[in-house]
């Protein structure tokens, strides 16, 4: 019997321009929570490196419900995606405590 | 010959030549802290020995220049270069604000020839920094978008960036601490600045190379006005600084602030007020181009701007 | 045909003291390995920036099998949930070589 | 009605003297981007405890169609795995912004 | 002014305003290496210098001090203020053991008014650093859960911990070495560092006012305690110094530490020894009031209190 | 006692302890950067007071040595030792190439007796570093591989690689620079170079504890080698030394680095060119076994093999 429980997993990868508006925007639309990493990579903005200020990216996941995860990933697309170098995807996993995450 | 631009070359050509040479992120932003920090302690030092009356209407014009170097920017490259009016907007913010580490080279090259300045001179940069963005900010919105100018986050990122914290910090706390309480803080903060500004350097080539494929994509224009622009906010620096009255030192590292271009605090507030801009113009325009111009040609011909107006 | 075989993922975030407790446990329990990041976020302990020493979280991921996993979870809720900062979440993948991660 | 497309995430986690090897294949494989970040941790060849040049690990994902996906899996199992400390997993994932990283 | 405390203060009013000021996390750990290494170093340079008879006595009397301060927080904290066991005792366990930093601040407060001390008295600093944390986790097991302690984890966490280890290890190599060994580490070591200390504060005080916020949940006990239990620690400290004969200078810095809270080594070990224990409180304890409260208000306090005690 | 074998056996002691004192990854890469920097520019400073022809001849010697011990090292691993070419030829690239903070350490003993040495050694080490790499590569691609050499990426790897840059960019800025060039730099790259030395051997110390456990798993043969080659080594390097007419100082620095084993250019080129080899084994040679002894045995042991060569 397993001890998890269905829960939406969104991932935004993007410029580090973007960590503290994305992470006041996630918790506005519902998130309970949200972890970051520092990352670097390549993508249709060319690479970016991390090594200076300009060309830092980061990796935030966020798990919520679905609606949460609809909120969240359609508020990205409106307000940041044209402007700025981002990805966003979702994934379905299971979590352990399913309260900590549900609204 | 002098070590600081070699320190560049080396990073520039490494990263040509795709050496694996990184300078590892947290100690760039160490380096970055610390020459901020060192800057603003220095300029404090001094200006706890200034007369208050006598530097205010200097800071005062200082202060204009900022807001008249994007006002000239901006029919530049909005007109002449065709850019959008976001591009062409918060490329001229870019090179209303300042760039740190070319006031640094700049203090290295008076030191160099033991050409006296006013010490105090940190406390233009500080000033400097701000305005230009501000206006470019104004630039960019102004036509119906104005009222969605939402001024409260703006002056944040501006006044709070954290280059505007450690200078300006750095500044106070060297105003108040004055030459005495500085004293200990002598080997660390002074004594090492030059090995850490060429450390920095090395940096800043790595990475200036690093956009360097940039410049095909961005065109003549921006490279011409890349070079031009500095030379053209040079002599506006010039003469004000002959005009409130600096030493010829002074006035050279005026100039120098008024030729660099910000690509520390500027593409930061840009990208959050200005999002349409491309931030890859503004950043090939005043990395790739205008930093190593003013490092290696600019600061002395500069230097020769300065002798003219002083009549030497 | 795909070269990869159904495999789980488990993610643990916590506070970074439990960096080498976790790995110990996760290895005793039967997985071979694990991968570990350095993340920030936040959760309902509020806010963990990772500047200094008691603020810093990681990421662990452990590839393993169906088996492993409930064992590393319900290892992790009874022994940590209550007291620690920490979440937790199981994804389903392929992996190559699968070898590797089964008992 | 969701807003995100099928995808496929590939994870590979290896030597970091892999990082621009692995980058300059996956790049020639079809893919549009990659992300990079740090890692440490343990597996078949011992602790890789990321404090000094050989001992580094980096964790790559790629988000891309399956077919690209396959022709990476294969490609790092043929290439790189006899020989390199080096796992890779492959897992479903909804993408905003299909065109990115479709061929 | 003394710039020490202003770069707390800047830290500290740069995350108020909420500005983007960040030191980096391994810039961090690298501050906080140096400065562990660079006080065992110059401690253990200095008891080479000392006659192990002498210093004996003081030692055992010193690690009385970190056991008896544990002892008397404990009840003020669980009977006067309503803590759990758990709580009290970790919070207990802080306040037993030493901040490192408010340590070298006190050194500073003295080399700045050229007040002597002995200069052994880091080792001082290595033997409080763990008495305190031992008691502490003692404490919140103590009844029934006292056989679910695994020492040897604990000892391992409490002797092997990173601070115990540098400056422990710092203080046996600046033994073994002796000031001959050490001279061409001088310019490193000593003559850096105040400066690296003032870009420890500026990060102490980001991460001081980052943590602030709890002080609302926390309690007006709490915060009582972490002002008034230092104060008490100091006056034993400054009667224990007294009573080893200790000069004024060291005195000062024996009262000092006394009066200081670990927020490195304690948290570490309390987070895996006594898990049950919220770490806000005791975190927002020792380092949002009682760091601050030692560095701007305690050490001169102290200092009034050392010389009532010597009767100056 | 000298500090820097304490620190190493601080950092050695400490995790064997299993303490979980940790350098930041970041830091061992900015300790490394400066170390390779400041060594390029010691030695280009110095290179610059010199008559090229006299160091040509020299530095085609000191090329052949790197050359020559390699090929001697292979047939002792692959027939004597029975390891396969793969592992055979990268080991033997290990040992060709050279280890910088070896020779770092050597130069500090020479420092301490204030024996003389020529100041342009620093080309040495630049010169060592990577022909002992390509014959490594060579030797384990003879035989039919050959042609699968891919000799672009590993040339570029080789002499792109990170500590060739900056040995070599240093040693290029510290010619062009000339001491006065360098004499602002002075505090920052030769002040705090023995200090951060023994914060890098610090952290060496805790990587070669790490790395012990591999002992075990490589049996007594490799151990065996990797301390008798490094004297077989030095013998040669003493001898090429009084060949080419160095000081007694500058030809024990010669027998050091060619005792010495790479442990950062090697690995990172082998890892490409080689991946059939087992980085495991030619590391804890390397790392664990040659570079412990070099600095805590071996140095003082070449010293006497250097005077025996000399006839004192
Ligand atoms: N196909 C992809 N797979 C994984 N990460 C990607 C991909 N495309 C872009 N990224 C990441 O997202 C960032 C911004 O992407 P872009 O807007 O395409 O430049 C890149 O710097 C990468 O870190
Ligand atoms: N909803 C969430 N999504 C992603 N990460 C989370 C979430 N909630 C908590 N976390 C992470 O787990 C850590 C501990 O969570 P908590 O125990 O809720 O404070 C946080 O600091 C975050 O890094
Ligand atoms: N079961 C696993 N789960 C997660 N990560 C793993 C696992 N096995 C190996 N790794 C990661 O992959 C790296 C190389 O693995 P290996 O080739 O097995 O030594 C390790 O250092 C880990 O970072
Ligand atoms: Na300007
Ligand atoms: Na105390
Ligand atoms: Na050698």
């Amino acid at each position: 019997m397993p001890n998890t429980h269905p829960c939406k997993l969104v991932v935004i990868i993007a410029e580090e321009a973007l960590e503290s508006p994305l992470a006041k925007d996630v918790m506005a639309l519902g998130a309970h929570g949200y972890t970051v990493a520092d990352v670097r990579g390549r993508g249709s903005h060319g690479s970016r490196s991390g090594a200076w200020d300009a060309d830092k990216s980061i990796r935030m996941e966020i798990l919520c419900d679905e609606q949460t995860s609809q909120a969240i990933t359609r508020h990205v697309e409106d307000k940041y995606f044209r402007h700025y170098a981002m990805v966003a995807f979702v994934a379905d996993v299971g979590v352990l405590r399913r309260e900590k995450f549900v609204r | 010959m002098d070590a600081i631009p070699l320190f560049f070359m080396l990073g520039f050509a490494a990263r040509l030549a795709r050496s694996d040479l990184k300078i590892p992120g947290q100690l760039y932003e160490a380096l970055s802290i610390y020459l901020l920090l060192a800057i603003g302690l220095k300029g404090g030092m001094e200006l706890a020995r200034q007369d208050p009356l006598e530097v205010l209407p200097q800071a005062l014009s200082v202060m204009g220049l900022g807001v008249v170097i994007p006002l000239i920017a901006f029919p530049i490259l909005y007109k002449l270069g065709r850019l959008d009016r976001h591009n062409a907007a918060a490329i001229a913010g870019h090179y209303g604000s300042v760039s740190v580490v070319t006031f640094a080279v700049a203090v290295d090259y008076l030191l160099a020839r033991d050409i006296p300045y006013e010490a105090y001179l940190p406390l233009f940069l500080v000033l400097l920094e701000m305005p230009g963005i501000a206006v470019g900010i104004l630039l960019a919105r102004m036509g119906g978008e104005m009222r969605s100018i939402k001024w409260g986050p703006l002056l944040h990122e501006i006044f709070l960036g954290k280059s505007m914290v450690l200078l300006g910090g750095g500044l106070l706390i060297g105003w108040a601490a004055g030459p005495d309480g500085l004293a200990p803080l002598q080997p660390f903060f002074f004594e090492l600045f030059k090995g850490v500004l060429c450390l920095f350097l090395l940096e800043m080539g790595l990475v200036a190379a690093g956009q360097a494929g940039a410049l095909r994509s961005s065109g003549a224009f921006l490279v011409g006005f890349a070079i031009g622009m500095p030379i053209l906010s040079a002599v506006l620096g010039a003469l004000a600084g002959a005009f409130i009255g600096l030493s010829a030192g002074g006035t050279l590292l005026l100039a120098t602030l008024a030729a660099s271009a910000s690509y520390i605090a500027a593409p930061a507030a840009m990208r959050i007020a200005v999002p349409e801009a491309n931030p890859g113009l503004s950043i090939t325009a005043a990395l790739v181009v205008t930093f190593p111009f003013n490092i290696l040609i600019g600061i002395p011909l500069y230097d020769r701007i300065v002798s003219l107006v002083y009549g030497v």
